[in-house]
């Protein structure tokens, strides 16, 4: 969309050791403060794919740059919020949200407040002092997103975030991650089985099919920046819906 | 039974009524075997005899504490850092493994006189002797602990751009304390056979008092069998005075969030 | 297989199987029991023996006490001690009549006498009666390093004494080119005989056993030091690679050198033969010294009826 | 440089690199601090010397290998055997731990004689002391293993209505397997030196034939310095045997799954 | 619904430690071959109270019976779908799948072709001999399903099963799952975000509020078995939906 794009994919190939193709041929390129959800069928390459954005394995065949470098180089603009909620099982649940900010040398006082903020978003600031081991399998994935919104970085990588979520909860933590974008303008990579979470998030929207991993389709989201709950109960929405869970049954048959 | 009354039963009676059973047991393959007091003394002959010897053992035991303790902090503080070597990098491992290999499965009684003509006789030979006994289980253990760091933080820590440093601090050294504390666990039951061996090896009863292996051998040559089961009543002491504290480190460390110390409700 | 060629006349029809247990690896100080196995003085009596090598650990005295073994090679002094600790074993004759035990040091250290240990860097084994007995004699203060069964401490450092046989390591030290000095303990009056004993239980069972042992023992030892030694000293370097030809014969030079084995004639002694009255000295010295637990007496530790009548003769015609 | 080459480099090139510069300090040491060979033999010399003595090293090191596997094979065994017990119920664990670690306190130079009583100067009191040095590492590191299991595994085994031999066997052993392992391999280490150890305690040379702890009392004694080095040349060897195996193991068993051994790419 | 309830809740209350109440005052009948759907806010003790009705952990007070007896008693009636997948790391896809068979002792030539067919189920033929470090997270947690459908118990708990997975494959499994359940009638404890999935499978459906678990609404499901896909078109089913939903987002207000 943009004139240098922030994100570039070209002829993009992964296999993992000797096995199949798992991605294939994908051509993707994504500037700066777009929004991309990526909807396929379990197993079709979604977390590869953003595994692979983020540099954390590396392609078979082709290219991907972030910010014209390769992603190993621009791992300081990139968060990612894997699919499992993989916190440290020593660590408290802010001592867990905390870690990024840590890691990077922000001040105590700076970490508290930032972690107090966003447990408050997701909904923990009563767990703040409890292990892993005594969250519900939700609240252990609220603590690994408000990490990664503490980190507040250029480039954000949603690996399913929201799946362990009651659909009211995810609602809401959908409209908190619009307005968190609307203040700090983040580019964003997202993967979810939601098709209505996938369109109120997106600005564009990639079916990937399966066998090898194949971009079958790429929806655009018309709908402007900032928007409100009440989108999702317009027609246009609705109707864009459709569009898109067709263009997604369509990669099974 | 009460939950807390039933740990009280498995923190104290249960192992008292072992060692009672033992007690009996050994006082009835004593009898019933006719074995003599100067090859196997009956517990009885080993208190008195303790008690009888404690203006010497009281003493070694402070000589062979020392030697211990001093052993026992090289054996984890060296121990750790070459596990952190060592899990720092394959190669670094592939480079240091087989020397530290080496070190460990050379017999200390040939290395004994060199160890001897370098730090001389005493304390710093007796603490490098009860080193080398006991800083492998801990490298071992610990690089163990280090290399199997669970695939999804480490992925964690690389979108962190964490340093080295920083993984080591914040994933590694946390995440390898159940093999760390293992490790330190065997060191702790070795330091005292180290120090004693070393008194063996490199000890002198300079001032008139040996360590606990001095009077050990004493009490071998001079037929002393109950007095010589008294010198390894009191390693055994020392070894529990050891292992018991690394058992506190354990419960410290892990009780919150280990799966070992964790009672799911 | 026994070797057992050199076995004159015809074998008895049932030999009696004992167990020796000796202190040490095979080594000439053992010779005379080597001698009488492998010349057949044993089997003339009718006796089939075995001889246990010892070690660091043999614990000859228990096994003799518990009957694992029927004899064993010890010193009189840890016999009293054992004794002292109510351990039934009774000596039976000496195999020498002076100990080869002594400490050996370095000439430029300036030591002459015992008196010279004073403060000195021992290395000896920890609790060892004469340790006691020489601080008591000389009043001197050693400061003692526990044994390592090894010479390269004493090589490295020139200040160092250590106990040695005077048969055995001043060997290896001179071999390196070094000389060193031997001073004996016997010669500071710390005499424990080399001896062989029995437990008091198989002393009174089987006396007949004790004192076929005892004669063919001493006609070992006797051949062993005057005779053709060859098939011993075989024997002896075929269980323990150590024992070389000159390395024996260095031995058997020191033993006869030193009159350990037959001892001195002009004071009465004679391969074999204990003499009550100093071993009852004996008892008095470790006595006065405080590592018996409990009195022994003379007839606790020694019984002289087990001695052929040929050693018992001369001390009673002295 | 290509993945397979930079694997052969770390596998083979560095450790000979590292061996190599410790070889040059070695007679760097030894010129400088001017160490004379009956106490620091160099490199070369242990070498020569290994070689005039092989007719005497090779049957001993037999005797000892003998020794060492034996005990290795009961410190392993009965280690994994009490490992299990102790991680069996908490109160087995604290009826017998306590005891084990006696067992393993207490030092072995104090039981050698009733080893040597009951069980006869040789072989099996030369096992039964390998055995006393070798089984800790391996109780103490399975039995962490065993009671480390993920706590959710724990209850799917629940709600198969699994018998504790089926939990121990599909779920504990598997599990406590990388710490197993790590036990396994200090126990391989520490079975040769226990085999020496054991010959100078309770071996005997007979039949002229003694193992190397034998010929390290001997060339102790006779002041051959360079042989006394190379019977410690032979451990290692042996040591190395002992590890290489067991790390064989670790990777048969661990490579498909283990974070120890799996690279994710 | 029974005369005699097959499993009977009442006045359960589960507290953790010394912690606050996480559920509270719950009473539940529920009948042989029924299908009870719990849905609730993220943390509000729904995976609780499956492991308290599988005895997997003990209720603070008040009382479970299951089948008449305690739940401990009863397990051999049951299984469990965890909420995460819980797959050993040393055994294969199949072996996974085989492991409650191979302890119950079925014979392996039965386990061979119940593991062919349930992988085959859930789509994984082809991933049977990998390890699960090799899988999605969508394909982790069908392995951990069809482990559950092998062993075809009298009383199956599903802790969010189909979380992780796309719709298609989701509405697949929820159909395959109800003709399983047609053939070999079991009772199902089913815990879920999806109002629509919990609609098109229970009987019943239980709505629990937060803080502590609360039983607010209990929702019956008239629609006869078996169901066919195209119930989920029609506007009585959309009218529960919408019921259902009302029910759910009542909680938080
Ligand atoms: N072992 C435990 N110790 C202490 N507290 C626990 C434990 N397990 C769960 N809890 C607490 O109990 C509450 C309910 O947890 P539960 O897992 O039942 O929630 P849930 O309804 O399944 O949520 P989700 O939809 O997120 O899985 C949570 O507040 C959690 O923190
Ligand atoms: N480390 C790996 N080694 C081998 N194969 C792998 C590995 N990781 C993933 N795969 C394979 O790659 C394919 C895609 O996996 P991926 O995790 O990207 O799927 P996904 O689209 O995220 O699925 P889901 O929606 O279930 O999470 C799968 O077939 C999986 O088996
Ligand atoms: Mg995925
Ligand atoms: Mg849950």
């Amino acid at each position: 969309m943009n004139a240098a794009p922030l994100v570039a994919i070209r002829g993009l190939q992964k296999r993992f050791g000797a096995g199949p193709l798992v991605l294939d041929g994908i051509n993707l390129e994504v500037g700066q403060g777009e929004f991309v959800s990526f909807i396929g069928p379990s197993g079709c390459g979604k977390s590869t794919l953003l595994r692979l954005i983020a540099g954390l394995t590396s392609a078979s065949d082709g290219l991907i740059t972030v910010d014209g470098t390769p992603p190993e180089k621009a791992r300081e603009k990139m968060f990612f919020v894997f699919q499992d909620a993989t916190l440290m099982p020593w660590r408290r649940v802010a001592e867990n949200v905390e870690l990024p900010l840590l890691l990077r040398g922000d001040a105590p006082g700076h970490r508290r407040e930032r972690v107090a903020r966003m447990l408050e978003v997701v909904g923990l600031s009563g767990a703040a002092e409890k292990f892993p081991w005594q969250l519900s399998g939700g609240m252990r994935m609220r603590v690994s997103i408000a990490r990664a919104l503490t980190v507040a970085p250029e480039i954000l990588l949603l690996d399913e975030p929201f799946g362990a979520l009651d659909e009211m909860t995810r609602d809401r933590l959908n409209e908190d991650l619009l307005a968190i974008r609307s203040r700090n303008s983040f580019t964003g990579f997202f993967v979810t089985h939601s098709v209505a979470e996938a369109v109120f998030l997106s600005s564009r929207i990639v079916v990937l099919g399966v066998n090898p991993g194949r971009v079958t389709a790429v929806i655009d989201v018309p709908f402007p920046y900032p928007r409100q709950p009440e989108l999702r109960e317009t027609p246009a929405f609705l109707r864009l819906l459709a569009t898109t869970a067709q263009a997604l049954r369509a990669v099974r048959s | 039974m009460s939950p807390s009354l039933r740990s009280r039963l498995s923190t104290y009676l249960l192992p008292a009524a072992t060692a009672a059973a033992l007690i009996v047991l050994w006082y009835v393959l004593k009898a019933v075997f006719q074995v003599p007091s100067f090859v196997l003394p009956a517990p009885h002959e080993i208190l008195v005899a303790a008690w009888e010897e404690r203006s010497f053992l009281w003493p070694a035991a402070l000589v062979t504490v020392r030697g211990a303790l001093l052993g026992f902090s090289a054996a984890v503080g060296v121990g750790f850092l070459l596990a952190m070597a060592l899990g720092f990098s394959p190669r670094v491992k592939a480079s240091l493994y087989p020397l530290i290999l080496v070190l460990q499965m050379m017999p200390v009684t040939i290395l004994a006189p060199i160890f001897v003509l370098w730090l001389g006789q005493g304390l710093p030979s007796i603490v490098a002797i009860t080193f080398m006994i006991g800083f492998f289980p801990v490298v071992a253990n610990t690089t163990m602990g280090f290399i199997s760091v669970d695939r999804n933080l480490r992925e964690l820590f690389v979108m962190c751009n964490a340093t080295r440093a920083q993984e080591a601090r914040y994933l590694r050294i946390p995440g390898a304390m159940p093999y760390f504390l293992t490790g330190m666990k065997i060191a702790g039951t070795l330091a005292p056979i180290g120090a004693i061996v070393g008194d063996f090896l490199a000890g002198s009863a300079q001032g008139g008092v040996g360590g606990i292996g001095y009077m050990t051998i004493s009490y071998f040559s001079q037929l002393k069998t109950p007095a010589l089961f008294a010198t390894g009543l009191v390693a055994c002491v020392m070894g529990f005075v050891f292992v018991g504290g690394v058992n506190w480190l354990h419960w410290r460390l892990l009780h919150l969030w280990h799966d070992s110390m964790v009672k799911k409700e | 297989g026994e070797q057992r060629s050199a076995a004159p006349g015809p074998a008895p029809a049932k030999l009696e199987k004992i167990i020796l247990q000796t202190d040490w690896y095979a080594q000439p100080e053992h010779g005379g029991f080597y001698q009488a196995l492998v010349e057949g003085y044993y089997r003339d009596v009718g006796l089939d023996v075995e001889i246990l090598q010892g070690g660091p650990n043999a614990i000859p005295t228990q096994k003799v006490a518990l009957g694992t073994a029927q004899f064993a090679v010890g010193r009189t002094d840890e016999l009293i001690i054992a004794a002292g600790r109510g351990i039934p074993v009774v000596a039976l004759a000496a195999l020498m009549q002076r100990d080869p035990q002594g400490v050996m040091f370095h000439p430029e250290s300036g030591i002459r006498d015992f008196k010279d240990l004073e403060g000195r860097n021992v290395m000896a084994v920890p609790g060892a009666a004469w340790l006691t007995l020489v601080q008591l004699k000389f009043g001197i203060k050693l400061s003692v390093t526990p044994l390592d069964f090894g010479l390269s401490r004493f090589l490295a450092d020139k200040r160092l004494v250590q106990q040695c046989f005077v048969t055995n390591e001043p060997f290896y030290i001179r071999q390196q080119g070094v000389d060193v000095g031997v001073l004996l303990l016997s010669e500071a009056g710390i005499d424990p005989y080399r001896i062989w004993f029995t437990s008091r239980d198989y002393a009174a069972r089987r006396p007949e056993v004790v004192r076929a042992f005892t004669a063919a023992s001493i006609r070992g030892w006797r051949e062993y030091i005057d005779g053709d030694r060859q098939d011993a000293d075989l024997r002896i370097s075929q269980l323990n690679q150590k024992m070389t030809p000159e390395f024996i014969a260095f031995s058997v030079d020191a033993m006869r050198a030193n009159r350990l084995v037959h001892g001195d004639p002009a004071k009465g002694e004679l391969l074999g033969r204990i003499d009550p009255a100093r071993l009852g000295a004996e008892i008095q010295r470790l006595s006065a010294i405080g590592v018996l637990d409990r009195a022994v007496a003379l007839a606790d530790v020694f019984d002289e009826k087990f001695l052929p009548e040929d050693v018992r003769a001369v001390r009673e015609g002295k």
